[in-house]
């Protein structure tokens, strides 16, 4: 076992213990209060950890961590490089942010589970943060099953028909979904007797057996499910629009991510010697699919959520995109993005939560006006959205500048164009729907000059503020962020 | 003392102040809120007198020699790189001044109106992003810059909410949306082939890269900087825009983002690509072919409308291309008429819009003939239309001639006779779609509308502005020959560009 | 040892539960068809277990205690969601089709 | 000895076509008791298929969870549909899904034949883990093999799949929250006349059963799971009986013995970072006391939380036993 | 030798109770006939079974655990018999 600087295993075993062991304070003491200190003071640590450990990382390549002191091939490593360091920052900010919005909006709303909500944010908190770590497939396995059946619940929280047949759907496509990666997972066992991703992408990749193309496959499409990419999405539009402002932020920033997530370290790691360029421009292809299929969609909508949830399909077609062009350049490119989407789609969801909160319903049509009433929140919903659409100051257009970069080095042109195809929808769906807040139907000087302060707790305010300046924050921190990306990329072409 | 004052990194990084001025005042604005209406005056004209004294200082450094620059790593090997050379001071110091003019005149306008904060935090981070695209040292920076004014504009295009604004402003981010990512893909390509390169004087793009190569990169910069200078087949979104309040038509449609698309179409030419490799490339002659064709154009359009705004938004789609057109010559009086004309097309277009503003704000006039007998009725605003309107035309004392002037020394330089009739064709154009309307303001028909006796004329704060343009504008046609002149220093522009005295 | 055999039962077991996940609409039915589907996966991997050369490999007997413990989870709580859904909106499938 | 191993495959040949047509039958059949008693046997069978294919272990648990606590949960569907249908619905109708039948099939035909195909050619030549696992499990202080792996080689298994078994109760009292249904088994006004005195004489021998099962996992085939599914199943047979009043307030002692195993297994694991460099390692001496703990604790979530999960309630409390009919508080 | 012909005896006579009591099952009119056939044919198949064991296992603990097994079953039987039984009486469904 590689000699580790002493601060990496209690960093990780506190990501994914320390939840775990508040999910049973949960339980066991359901005041609310108390919950909600404990989850934000969690976030905060969570987040000092993770600042030693990037340092470590930056500093001694990918880590690998064996649980139980066991040897590989027989214990389950944790296994840390750029992208995974990437998605434990993403996962505590969005996470932090969404914790006090939930303690907030809990309050305002006075949800009878607020109790349950805080259980399930600490349980899916923690098994997202093994997820990203996790560098064994049966407990990949495990870890997307313990966040999709968190996410149901979280779906399901918001009462009402509408959620509890979004949910039903969503657990059936999840269920499908889980048991076709188990047939996967179970193909390459049975194929080459391991688990552990290092272990298989270290091996001298030989021609893959036909197991492991199968292998391949019945993995892809099961996370094609779970993830709501492009042919299998139709349940995340319902699923993000029926639940609650925090529960859809975090089921679009961090659950939908997780496994798009999965599905480029699979593809990339142990099963790279599985696929052929052909192939992975097939996966490109679909990539591009699901962000113009979204982006269309979203701009027919004419309820707020529905937009958002459609701009998480769209969105989730980029990390496709690394597939098609594996160089280090594109995994910067699209972690970055991963990071930056992440972020602004949780202020955008958090920011739409106060909006409908304000107006009392989530019909496009009835934003009007809303720029007087709450313009702090529609400048942070602005500035998520443009944040999402890629555009200059922000993280998205460094991201964006990244990958068409990357695509161009390449040769491979037309990807470069569909970046920017789908940056430009993207900047035309969320301008409509600032438009239709900044609408004001009669001419303003009729308009009496009544500043409403709306009665929003300061809770809820500040957590979209504060993505949204993370988000535009990372347009500035490019240079300082590459390196650590960089960790781990696949050494593939140039 | 100075010298040692001159390598002091905080001097040297002066541009970035100069950005950080109005924008740090923008988000302050916009974080302040509604109700802090004195504050924020206050912090609107303090941040509009700082810059111009940083612009005053860089001025005069430039003109020394001094170097100004600023670097801040982005991307792995890009960085944010300010470099104040002479060009972009050129754009900087009219944007400066013409932004404190217009503050003054929008806290006049806006007097009632709701949701002033954001109008003025867009109104500042808008010069912020203007401010930018001037000193921008290399091409990443000047794309930030100016995909961030189009983000800026679009609130102060639908500040009414009205669903006319909203339906100008979807065209508007249209077009600069588009023209954006085909900027971004011109851009990267360039990135690809030849890596984070500064603006050169003379051009750092490197000859023997394949010339069909060189001419399709040229081609997609060329239409990502056409777009906001209006070019004819981009200009759709110019005349839809001018539904935005007086003083954002004022600066933003006339001088602040036409003028970053003119500036753009300079420093591609002369200090991406250079002058000698478009030559070569033949693309002088598409550009000066597409400026002439604007020209005319946009003078045919001005002729038809007859909203007074939009007479004036196809006339500015006209003007621009003469810088277009001086460029695309490429002789040296050509360039310097053509870098001329950027200011003073500046001047007398922002007093045009004014006077639009005060007809339209006291006597609610929008249409051109609704203005028979306002001579005597706002005496002032009309005598600084009539100046102006007599300077776009090119009547001599006046700024316009000036680049108009130069602008046909060039053409006969390079031996391009044709350039005369174009300038000839425009100046008859703009005479027959601006003397009808002096004629009808001084010289009213009998059966015109009596406006009673008395002078009933805009409030000080919108006039005071107006005049001061009109003043500026008939200022830079008779000093020219100054030192501090905007001729004299398009002529050191020129001898950069060249090399040589003209 | 008869493993061929077992490894074809699962196979085709999986195509059973595959079919039914299909064509069913009705929320219990398709429960049972993807906990055969999920039943056909562990026998399969059972059977690898069963035929590693010297003695059964352990690890893929772990790994199907785990995947019963996970099935029976999701099966409880799809089975609480039915209920619930049955109790709101009286259908049987989650399109609901002629309500929303 | 050809005659066994013929009459052995001839029993396996049999047992697979049952297989197969009880899953089939389980699955276009009509009626949804029909189906789930269906499913109930194909359970039992592939209890006896794990037996067969060498693996007790796992026989007990399918036995025990796949088809006693499944078994039960889907008979509770069937009764929730039965008693809560309402006037006007029609019996459980089915839509045709949106995927046409001529496609479905063929489709999960060439499905299901490529993958028999695909499984039966895939060569069974071991690999590093199966060899290290079987090296390990002989030298490791835990005999059952299956066990070492659960508790020790694999450990944050089954830690994350407590965390899922406490969700689906977490995600299930979500549904309680906002909507109150009938309880499923109302208790009894008067009790039942046999089942009180099968209680009395099955629940030593469920307890006995269960406790021997936890002991025997670290040496021989059983442990927590199959223990805890059968202290679940006398639990379940408490609430038929009627013993338990199923309450919507949080009950203490209820919400202890459920979070138990996973808050037991969770502290070991930071814990264990006090005696070794990584997580989830057992200490050298005491490592057997402490398996034994948590397998316990294990034990005692899994039978908690089952229950809960079986009658639908947040809280169950347990009545005295009132074996004189009318006796009743 | 001889035990295992005893076992294989004791074992062929239970499966044919099993056979009788399935057999029953099928034909047999109402619900109580069948209970009767399920109960009481399966029962004695399954005692003869567990006997045949006992002699063919020989340990005592062997024989203990088979004998505790067929009483659980029977007692397991005789419940559910009579729950069927009252269900079915109180229902009064044909079913």
């Amino acid at each position: 076992m590689t000699e580790l600087d002493s601060l990496v295993a209690p960093t990780l075993t506190f990501l994914i213990f320390a939840p775990l062991l508040a999910g049973v304070v949960a339980l066991l003491w359901p005041r609310g209060l108390v919950l909600d200190l404990l989850s934000i003071s969690l976030g905060a640590i969570s987040l000092v950890l993770l600042v030693p450990l990037s340092g470590t990382v930056m500093g001694q390549g990918p880590l690998l961590l064996e649980l139980g002191g066991h040897e590989l091939p027989l214990g389950i490593p944790l296994y840390v490089d750029g992208l995974a360091l990437a998605m434990l920052w993403l996962t505590a900010l969005t996470g932090l942010g969404t914790a006090v919005y939930a303690s907030g909006w809990l309050r305002s709303v006075s949800h009878p589970s607020g109790q349950q909500y805080r259980v399930l944010w600490f349980l899916l908190w923690s098994g997202l943060n093994a997820l990203f770590v996790s560098g064994d497939l049966f407990n990949i396995y495990v870890t997307l099953e313990i966040t999709t059946l968190a996410a149901v619940p979280l779906v399901a929280l918001a009462r009402g028909r509408e959620a509890l047949s979004a949910a039903m759907q969503y657990l059936y496509f999840a269920l499908v979904g889980s048991i076709l990666f188990l047939l996967g997972v179970a193909l390459v066992y049975a194929e080459t007797g391991l688990l552990a991703l290092p272990e298989l992408s270290a091996r001298e990749s030989e021609a893959a057996g036909p197991g492991e193309t199968i292998a391949l496959l019945a993995i892809t499409v099961g996370l094609a499910m779970k993830a709501a990419l492009f042919p299998a999405h139709g349940w995340l539009p319902r699923a993000h629009a029926a639940a609650s402002p925090p529960a859809s932020a975090l089921l679009s920033a961090l659950v939908a991510k997780a496994a798009a997530y999965l599905v480029i370290r699979l593809w990339l790691g142990p099963f790279e010697a599985a696929w052929t360029p052909a192939v992975a421009q097939l996966m490109g292809v679909v990539g591009v699919l699901g962000i113009l299929y979204g982006s269309l969609q979203a701009l027919r909508q004419h309820r707020l959520k529905p937009v958002i949830a459609y701009s998480t399909v769209a969105q989730l077609g980029y990390l496709l995109l690394l597939i098609p062009l594996a160089s280090v350049v594109a995994w910067q490119g699209v972690i970055y993005h991963a990071l930056v989407h992440g972020l602004a789609k949780a202020a955008f969801f958090l920011a739409a939560g106060n909006l409908i909160l304000g107006i009392g319903h989530d019909r496009l049509v009835g934003l009007a006006g809303c720029d007087r009433v709450l313009s702090k929140n529609l400048l942070a919903m602005a500035v998520a959205g443009v944040a999402i659409a890629g555009l200059p100051p922000t993280g998205g257009f460094i991201a964006k500048w990244w990958m068409i970069t990357a695509a161009l080095e390449q040769g491979q042109w037309w990807w470069a164009v569909a970046i920017g195809m789908g940056g430009l929808l993207a900047a035309l769906y969320v301008f409509r729907v600032v438009s239709f807040a900044v609408h004001s139907p009669r001419p303003w000087h009729e308009e009496p000059l009544r500043e409403t302060r709306h009665g929003l707790n300061r809770l809820l305010l500040w957590p979209p503020v504060l993505l949204a300046a993370a988000a535009v924050a990372l347009g500035m921190t490019g240079e300082l962020l590459a390196p650590f990306l960089a960790v781990g990329a696949p050494e593939v072409s140039p | 003392m100075m010298e040692a004052l001159q390598d002091h990194p905080v001097w040297m990084a002066m541009p970035a102040w100069m950005v950080l001025s109005s924008l740090v005042a923008g988000l302050l604005i916009l974080v302040l809120g509604e109700p802090y209406q004195r504050t924020r005056v206050v912090i609107n004209l303090g941040a509009a007198v700082l810059k111009l004294v940083l612009v005053g200082f860089m001025l005069w450094g430039v003109g020394q020699g001094h170097d100004f620059e600023f670097r801040l790593p982005l991307l792995p090997g890009i960085d944010l790189y300010l470099h104040a050379d002479s060009l972009s001071m050129l754009l900087a110091t009219l944007s400066a001044i013409l932004w404190l003019i217009t503050t003054v005149y929008a806290i006049g306008y806006l007097e009632q109106s709701p949701n002033r904060c954001r109008f003025f935090g867009f109104f500042s981070l808008c010069v912020a992003a203007t401010m930018g695209v001037s000193v921008a040292g290399n091409l990443f920076t000047f794309f930030l810059f100016y995909e961030l004014l189009t983000l800026t504009t679009w609130p102060l295009v639908v500040h009414r909410g009205v669903s006319v604004a909203l339906r100008a402003g979807k065209r508007y981010l249209a077009y600069t949306l588009g023209g954006g990512g085909i900027f971004l893909f011109g851009i990267i390509a360039l990135y690809a082939l030849m890596g984070d390169q500064v603006f050169t004087p003379g051009g750092f793009v490197d000859p023997d890269l394949p010339p069909a190569l060189l001419i399709g990169i040229f081609l997609l910069l060329l239409v990502g900087v056409g777009v906001k200078a209006a070019m004819v087949p981009l200009h759709g979104w110019l005349p839809q825009a001018m539904v935005a309040p007086a003083p954002v038509s004022a600066l933003l449609h006339a001088v602040a983002v036409v003028k970053a698309g003119a500036f753009g179409i300079v420093r591609l030419v002369y200090d991406v690509y250079g002058l000698d490799l478009v030559a070569t490339l033949g693309m002088n002659h598409v550009l000066a072919i597409a400026a002439a064709i604007t020209i005319v154009w946009g003078s045919l359009r001005a002729l038809q409308a007859s909203d007074i705004k939009q007479r004036l938004a196809f006339s500015t789609v006209s003007q621009v291309s003469y810088i277009a057109l001086g460029v695309g010559i490429g002789s040296p009086m050509a360039t310097i008429g053509g870098l001329v004309h950027l200011v003073h097309q500046g001047l007398m277009k922002i007093t045009l819009f004014f006077c639009a503003g005060n007809l339209a704000e006291t006597h609610g006039i929008k249409r051109v003939d609704q203005v028979d007998g306002m001579g005597r009725t706002m005496p002032w605003t009309m005598a600084a239309f009539t100046l102006a309107a007599l300077g776009m035309i090119g009547v001599p004392p006046i700024a316009g001639f000036v680049s108009k002037w130069y602008l046909g020394l060039g053409g006969v330089e390079n031996g391009q006779y044709w350039v005369l009739g174009v300038l000839v064709a425009s100046t008859l154009l703009n005479a027959a779609y601006f003397l009808p309307v002096l004629r009808r303001a001084w010289f009213p028909r009998a059966d015109a509308p009596d406006r009673g006796p008395g002078i009933h004329e805009a409030p000080l704060s919108l006039l005071i502005p107006t005049v001061a343009t009109a003043t500026f504008a008939l200022g830079a046609g008779i000093l020219a020959g100054m030192p501090f002149s905007p001729l004299q220093w398009a002529q050191f522009i020129g001898e950069q560009i060249y090399g040589v005295a003209p | 040892m008869t493993g061929w055999l077992f490894s074809v039962t699962a196979g085709l077991l999986f195509a059973i539960g595959l079919y039914g996940v299909l064509i069913r609409t009705e929320l219990v039915r398709r429960l049972l068809a993807a906990n055969v589907m999920a039943t056909a996966v562990f026998l399969f991997l059972i059977v690898v277990a069963a035929e590693t050369p010297d003695g059964p490999d352990p690890v893929p007997q772990a790994m199907v205690l785990t995947g019963i413990v996970i099935a029976v989870s999701l099966t409880a709580f799809a089975l609480a969601l039915i209920r619930h859904f049955r109790a709101v909106t009286g259908e049987s499938d989650p399109e609901g089709g002629d309500d929303d | 000895m050809p005659v066994s191993d013929l009459l052995a495959s001839g029993f396996d040949v049999l047992l697979c076509i049952g297989l197969l047509w009880l899953a089939w039958q389980a699955i276009t059949g009509t009626g949804l008791f029909r189906s789930v008693v269906m499913f109930m046997v194909f359970g039992l069978m592939m209890a006896v298929t794990w037996a067969r294919l060498g693996s007790p272990d796992l026989a007990l648990a399918e036995a025990a969870i796949g088809a006693g606590i499944t078994g039960a949960l889907l008979l509770n569907a069937c009764r929730a549909a039965v008693s809560e249908m309402r006037s006007d619905e029609q019996p459980l109708r089915d839509r045709p899904s949106g995927v046409p039948k001529w496609l479905a099939l063929p489709l999960s035909l060439a499905a299901g034949v490529g993958l028999a195909w695909l499984m039966h050619s895939i060569p069974r030549d071991g690999g590093p883990t199966p060899e290290a696992a079987i090296k390990a499990a002989e030298t490791h202080f835990l005999d059952n093999p299956i066990t070492s792996v659960l508790l020790d080689f694999r450990a944050i298994d089954t830690l994350l799949e407590m965390a899922v078994l406490l969700l689906a109760l977490v995600g299930a009292r979500v549904l309680l929250d906002q909507r109150r249904l009938p309880a499923l088994y109302p208790v009894p006004d008067h009790p039942m006349p046999m089942l009180p005195s099968l209680l009395a004489m099955i629940t030593p021998v469920l307890l006995l059963t269960g406790l021997y099962l936890f002991w025997a996992g670290s040496h021989a085939p059983g442990g927590a799971f199959q223990a805890g599914a059968l202290l679940g199943a006398l639990g379940v047979m408490y609430q038929l009986a009627g013993r338990f009043t199923p309450t919507h307030e949080p009950g203490t002692v209820n919400a202890l013995l459920i979070t138990v195993g996973l808050g037991l297994f969770s502290l070991f694991a930071c814990l264990s970072l006090l005696w070794a460099p990584a997580p989830l390692s057992h200490p050298e001496q005491g490592a057997y006391a402490l398996v034994l703990l948590i397998e316990f604790a294990l034990m005692l979530s899994i039978a908690a939380t089952l229950v809960l999960l079986f009658v639908g309630s947040r809280s169950l409390q347990l009545r005295r036993s009132t074996n004189h009919p009318g006796g009743r508080q | 030798m001889l035990t295992d012909w005893w076992t294989i005896a004791l074992v062929t006579v239970g499966c044919a109770f099993f056979l009788a009591g399935t057999v029953g099952l099928l034909r047999f009119p109402d619900v109580h006939t069948r209970l009767h056939a399920l109960t009481k044919a399966d029962n004695v198949g399954l005692g003869l079974i567990c006997l045949g064991l006992m002699i063919h296992d020989g340990t005592l603990p062997g024989i203990l655990r088979l004998g505790f097994i067929w009483i659980l079953a029977i007692f397991a039987a005789t419940v559910s018999a009579f729950l069927i039984a009252r269900w079915h009486e109180s229902a009064g469904t044909e079913d």
